[in-house]
């Protein structure tokens, strides 16, 4: 019912923007005339890179009236200089009694602002000039206050679990039945005498996601050293390509088989996502690795992949953090890292006490977060004035 | 000192756009706008590893007579033509190529991709009949909720009941966003983290090798 | 006994076959099921449609390849459609490599039903790689992401663009994309740079914009094909377009599918069901 | 039934039909429609990559505006051709040190305000919006409590027991109907796709639809 009602208030409204006439001609003789904009105020942009002004007005009383087409800004160094002295600085629709004059000239001297209110009939007012304003550029952005003291209290939760690990301290991490999986899924390629295929991902090298893939990639490429089980690594990224050349030559190295890599398993597909699903679908389906793994980044192609995998009667095991991949590799795949999962993963399989250290800073985080939340939610609830204050704190800039 | 110039590298640029985030003045955002263009530029050249690798791995092929070979001519033929017809067909005097690029890429290489992407409607419903099954607890979730927002998404749905939609409606509004966001935040840690360690130099897969 | 448990294997061809017959036959033989617009594409419209005329362009991004076309591309037709006819200048990019050829067939269709002319109602940006730092780029200014449009030309030749540095003078941007771009969007431009953000995604990324929708990110949405097939219907109900309604026509095989896939998940329990009650009574 | 005389339309057409005929199994027409497939789309990529990173970034402002400053991030560009080097090898680091060091500095910040702070601010302000009262507080304490719920699933310190076992389970149940929730909301998403394809064949290929 309460959609109709929108619809309704949507179609008269948009007849009335029909039925307004448009904006006359120049030739007409003198249009209605309209009040101009009241008080002008003009102020330097804060947190910003200087050179910029915000401008702010009272709207023409005409404009209640849905006579108002828009306003255009001027600038001029004084406030009594004569028309043409003064330029054309931005516009802005009707209903928006603000703008921010991004070319000022120069930091740090007086500038005035006028306002001119066009009504939609071609008629024009100007208002009085404004009080001067200077622009300044500022070192700090004030508005990102709260973006600061979580990171920087997260980097410290996260680097004093580092240095606990590293002074040597048991850290606990528990099972994570997708990794458990990942030395039965090797055994049973070598077993089976058919290749492992990793996909890391379709992102690029600023993904953090691939970070995290190609982390898992060193170390399954250490077992595949381990066993001489085929591995084939189809890329489609070119800077990941080439990481995940070094990611494997290096896990064979380090095993003690640099003889045993093969530099073909790493390669490049295209960077056409379709294409690159085509064709690893093709390679599924001819050379039938016995296990899959999809790490990384993922889109569209998820199912593609995971379905043909499937049905080849490969073991697949997935991880991925995009959250709308995730329910296909649950169902088409044997085992399926779920967000956090895939970034918790490496920590888990490389046990590495400053990886281990950094899950643990992530976990105390998380547990501040529900603190945080519980905390805030109860407060919100007692006190609606607590609540906006609450809100506000958590706004970011 | 191979892998100390790095290492220096991503700790130095780490902490400086970490810090640039925070300052707004002009020296900075200068720095930040330019550094943009930069990174599209440097990643710009790993192409040329990539298409090394695609054309050696053809040609090997083709060489060693390995099972399937005479396929790898398809792929060397559309790599080459289409690459010096794009790459052509900007130069002044040369819009013929550029037209049978423009052609190449509507008939030939649109139509794989929309086919494949099509395929996709076909697995949802193989996915969905194999793994929508009753077997657990949480499976038997999985599958109630499928199927009512496939329902509720369709007019017909309103058809056998009206509340259908709202029901659809509430299981993407409440429990799914619920879902989403608890995982969002885990995600958030995660990227954060890894980039930390990046920056810190705790993470170093991509010097090659797993932590050396 | 038997049938039934055969019920939880039927082969994955039988599947496809069934599939195909469900798209083509309503394709084939027009059924005209009705459409009923949900209130975030009325949102969106609403958006829109308040925008006064002829003045700073909003920003579309159309973000796909043309794998997405069907979903996506009518979604296009249909914004373009009504900021044409209502004369609601629109600067057009994309930050697929695919995109460009489908932006142009979108704009070659329909800026001629409206007599939209180039450089004055619209300019098309093109296409430029690296996603969300073009995004950041164009919240520094619009030139630094696109000195020139698609042609090449300066961006300064366009008296449209005069006035247009970077989100602060751009009202919205809708960003149409089949990927996760349009978190970017919402990230980068909306949190970032404060741009009021509208997205048309396919139904597959729907259900990840709902939290943008409620915290206000996002001004509006079109959900896949139903999206654009609503979007359609308020155009021509609203006098804005005649063309023909793409979308709408698909939303009827649509329904059929999803009947049918509802059928084989209840064929497929009744099997699974029958064959445990089987295997317990041995 | 009359089918298109365009010979473009033709190829488009079997070229849709190979890759469809996978479906079926693997084979020939599906494998020659799949190297075209990875050889045109690769060499589509290269020309985007020359004509939008190469000409706009290195090219025109360096031969064109002469502003020498982009020679920089082309030459780091080019240590990735180091890596066949055996004793220059270790150059490519420098240009994915560039890149990861940069995108990692650039992503904290900004990810802890969408991630985690605006997520916070509408995690709290939608479980207590005022003036909403019935329903929508309930359900608003509903999804407050599957968030924490969810969050605690992946809690690795640790083991799942008594109290964290029951959170994590309502966190899994969350979860499931989410995915439910999706996968239901995407089919529409993929029919949609399979519509375009078969309006192709039926309407520009053979002129069955008009």
């Amino acid at each position: 019912m309460r959609s109709i009602t929108v619809i309704g208030l949507i179609l008269l409204g948009s007849a009335a923007a029909l039925t307004q006439p448009m904006p006359a001609a120049p030739a007409d003789p003198a249009p209605p005339p309209v009040q101009p904009p009241g008080l002008v105020t003009a102020m330097d942009t804060p947190n910003d890179a200087g050179n910029s002004i915000s401008v702010d007005w009272r709207p023409s009383p005409d404009e209640a009236q849905g006579l108002v087409e828009g306003y255009v800004v001027y600038r001029s160094e004084s406030a009594e200089a004569p028309e043409s002295l003064w330029t054309r600085v931005g516009y802005v629709p009707y209903g928006l009694n603000q703008s921010r004059d991004q070319s000022v000239p120069e930091n740090g001297m007086d500038f005035f602002y006028r306002v001119r209110v066009v009504s939609r009939l071609g008629a024009s007012a100007v208002s009085q000039a404004s009080n001067p304003a200077r622009s300044s550029e500022q070192w700090y952005n004030s508005m990102r206050t709260n973006a600061l003291i979580a990171s920087l209290l997260f980097v410290a939760i996260v680097v004093y679990f580092i240095t606990m690990a590293q002074k040597g301290q048991h850290l606990f991490v528990r099972r994570i039945a997708g990794l458990s999986a990942v030395e039965e899924a090797v055994g049973r390629a070598t077993e089976m005498g058919r290749p492992i295929l990793f996909v890391p991902g379709l992102s690029s090298i600023s993904d953090v996601a691939t970070i995290a893939a190609l982390n898992i990639l060193g170390q399954v490429a250490k077992k595949t050293a381990e066993y001489d089980t085929p591995l084939l690594v189809p890329n489609r990224d070119p800077v990941v390509y080439t990481v995940a050349q070094e990611v494997v030559k290096e896990a064979y190295s380090e095993i003690g088989r640099p003889d045993a890599y093969n530099h073909d398993s790493v390669f490049y597909l295209t960077d056409s996502q379709m294409g690159f699903a085509s064709g690893v679908d093709g390679i599924m389906t001819r050379e039938r690795p016995a296990t899959n793994f999809f790490m990384g980044m993922f889109w569209a192609e998820s199912l593609i992949l995971a379905e043909t995998g499937a049905a080849t009667g490969a073991i697949q095991i997935a991880g991925t953090d995009a959250i709308h991949q995730l329910p296909f590799f649950i169902t088409a795949c044997d085992y399926t890292l779920i967000g956090e999962e895939l970034y918790a993963a490496s920590a888990y399989l490389a046990r590495d006490p400053k990886l281990l250290g950094t899950l643990k800073g992530q976990d105390w985080s998380k547990a501040l977060i529900v603190l945080l939340l519980v905390a805030g939610l109860a407060l919100s609830l007692i006190n609606p004035g607590v609540r906006g204050f609450i809100l506000n704190i958590l706004t970011v800039g | 000192m191979r892998r100390q110039i790095p290492l220096m590298l991503v700790l130095v640029l780490g902490i400086f756009f970490f810090i640039q985030f925070f300052v707004p003045s002009r020296l900075s955002t200068n720095i930040y706008q330019v550094s943009l263009q930069w990174l599209i530029l440097i990643s710009a050249f790993a192409i040329v590893l990539a298409i090394g690798s695609l054309v050696n791995h053809h040609l090997l092929k083709i060489k060693r007579r390995r099972e399937h070979w005479p396929y790898s001519y398809a792929t060397l033929a559309g790599l080459v033509v289409m690459s010096l017809l794009g790459i052509l067909g900007r130069f002044p005097g040369l819009g013929l190529l550029d037209e049978i690029y423009y052609r190449l890429y509507l008939f030939v290489q649109a139509p794989m991709d929309a086919a494949m992407f099509a395929i996709l409607a076909f697995y949802m419903a193989s996915a969905s009949y194999r793994a929508f099954r009753a077997r657990s607890k949480e499976a038997l979730l999985l599958l109630v909720s499928g199927f009512f927002i496939m329902l509720g998404v369709i007019p017909l749905g309103a058809l056998i009941w009206d509340r259908i939609p709202d029901i659809a409606e509430w299981i993407m509004m409440v429990p799914n966003m619920a879902a989403k966001r608890g995982i969002l935040f885990g995600v958030g840690l995660g990227i954060t983290a890894t980039s930390l360690k990046i920056i810190l130099g705790i993470e170093r897969s991509w010097l090659g090798g797993g932590g050396k | 006994m038997k049938i039934l448990e055969k019920m939880s294997s039927i082969d994955r061809r039988v599947i496809f076959l069934l599939v195909a017959l469900a798209v083509i036959i309503p394709l084939v033989a027009n059924i005209g099921l009705p459409s009923r617009p949900g209130k975030y594409t009325i949102e969106m419209y609403g958006f829109i449609d308040r925008l006064p005329a002829k003045s700073q362009p909003l920003l579309i991004d159309a973000t796909y390849s043309p794998s997405m076309m069907p979903e996506l591309q009518p979604m296009l037709k249909a914004i373009l459609r009504h900021c044409f006819a209502r004369k609601v200048r629109v600067m057009l990019m994309t930050l697929d490599p695919n995109g460009p050829a489908l932006c142009e067939a979108a704009l070659r269709e329909v800026a001629p039903e409206y007599n939209a002319v180039y450089g004055e109602d619209y300019v098309f940006l093109g296409f430029k790689p690296g996603s969300s730092a073009v995004i950041m780029a164009i919240g520094e200014n619009v030139r630094q992401a696109f000195p020139a449009d698609n042609y090449g030309k300066p961006l300064s030749e366009f008296p449209m663009m005069a006035d247009v540095r970077n989100y602060a003078d751009i009202p919205l941007v809708v960003s149409i994309a089949g990927s996760a771009i349009t978190q970017g969007w919402v990230i980068y431009a909306g949190t970032r740079y404060h741009a009021s953000v509208g997205a048309g995604c396919t139904a597959v990324s729907t259900a990840d914009y709902y939290p943008f929708l409620q915290s206000g990110q996002l001004v509006g949405l079109l959900n896949g094909m139903k999206g654009a097939s609503e979007y359609e219907w308020l155009n021509q109900r609203n006098g804005y377009s005649t063309a023909r309604r793409e979308a709408g026509k698909g939303m009827d095989a649509v329904s059929i599918v999803h009947l049918l896939l509802m059928l084989f998940i209840v064929l497929g329990n009744i099997g699974y069901l029958a064959g445990r009650r089987a295997a317990q009574k041995q | 039934m009359i089918f298109s005389t365009n010979p473009w339309v033709w190829v488009a057409a079997i070229l849709t039909l190979c890759i469809f005929s996978f479906l079926y199994r693997e084979n020939p027409f599906y494998r020659f429609a799949e190297h075209l497939f990875v050889g045109v789309s690769a060499g589509y990529g290269v020309a985007v990559y020359f004509n939008n990173a190469i000409m706009p970034n290195l090219y025109v402002p360096v031969f064109v505006h002469h502003d020498y400053l982009f020679i920089i991030p082309g030459l780091i560009g080019m240590m990735f051709f180091f890596r066949f080097s055996s004793k220059l090898g270790f150059l490519i680091l420098i240009p994915l040190a560039m890149l990861l060091g940069m995108s990692s500095g650039m992503g904290i910040a900004p990810t802890i305000q969408a991630d985690i702070i605006r997520q916070m601010q509408s995690t709290i302000g939608d479980a207590t919006s005022a003036g909403q009262g019935g329903w929508a507080l309930v359900w608003g304490i509903v999804t407050f409590i599957g968030v924490i719920a969810t969050l605690s699933y992946f809690f690795f310190s640790r083991e799942q027991k008594g109290a964290l076992k029951v959170s994590a389970n309502i966190g899994i149940w969350f979860i499931m109907i989410g995915f439910g929730a999706s996968f239901g909301n995407t089919v529409m998403a993929r029919i949609s796709l399979l519509i375009g394809r078969v309006q192709f064949l039926l309407t520009d290929w053979i002129h069955i639809i008009k």
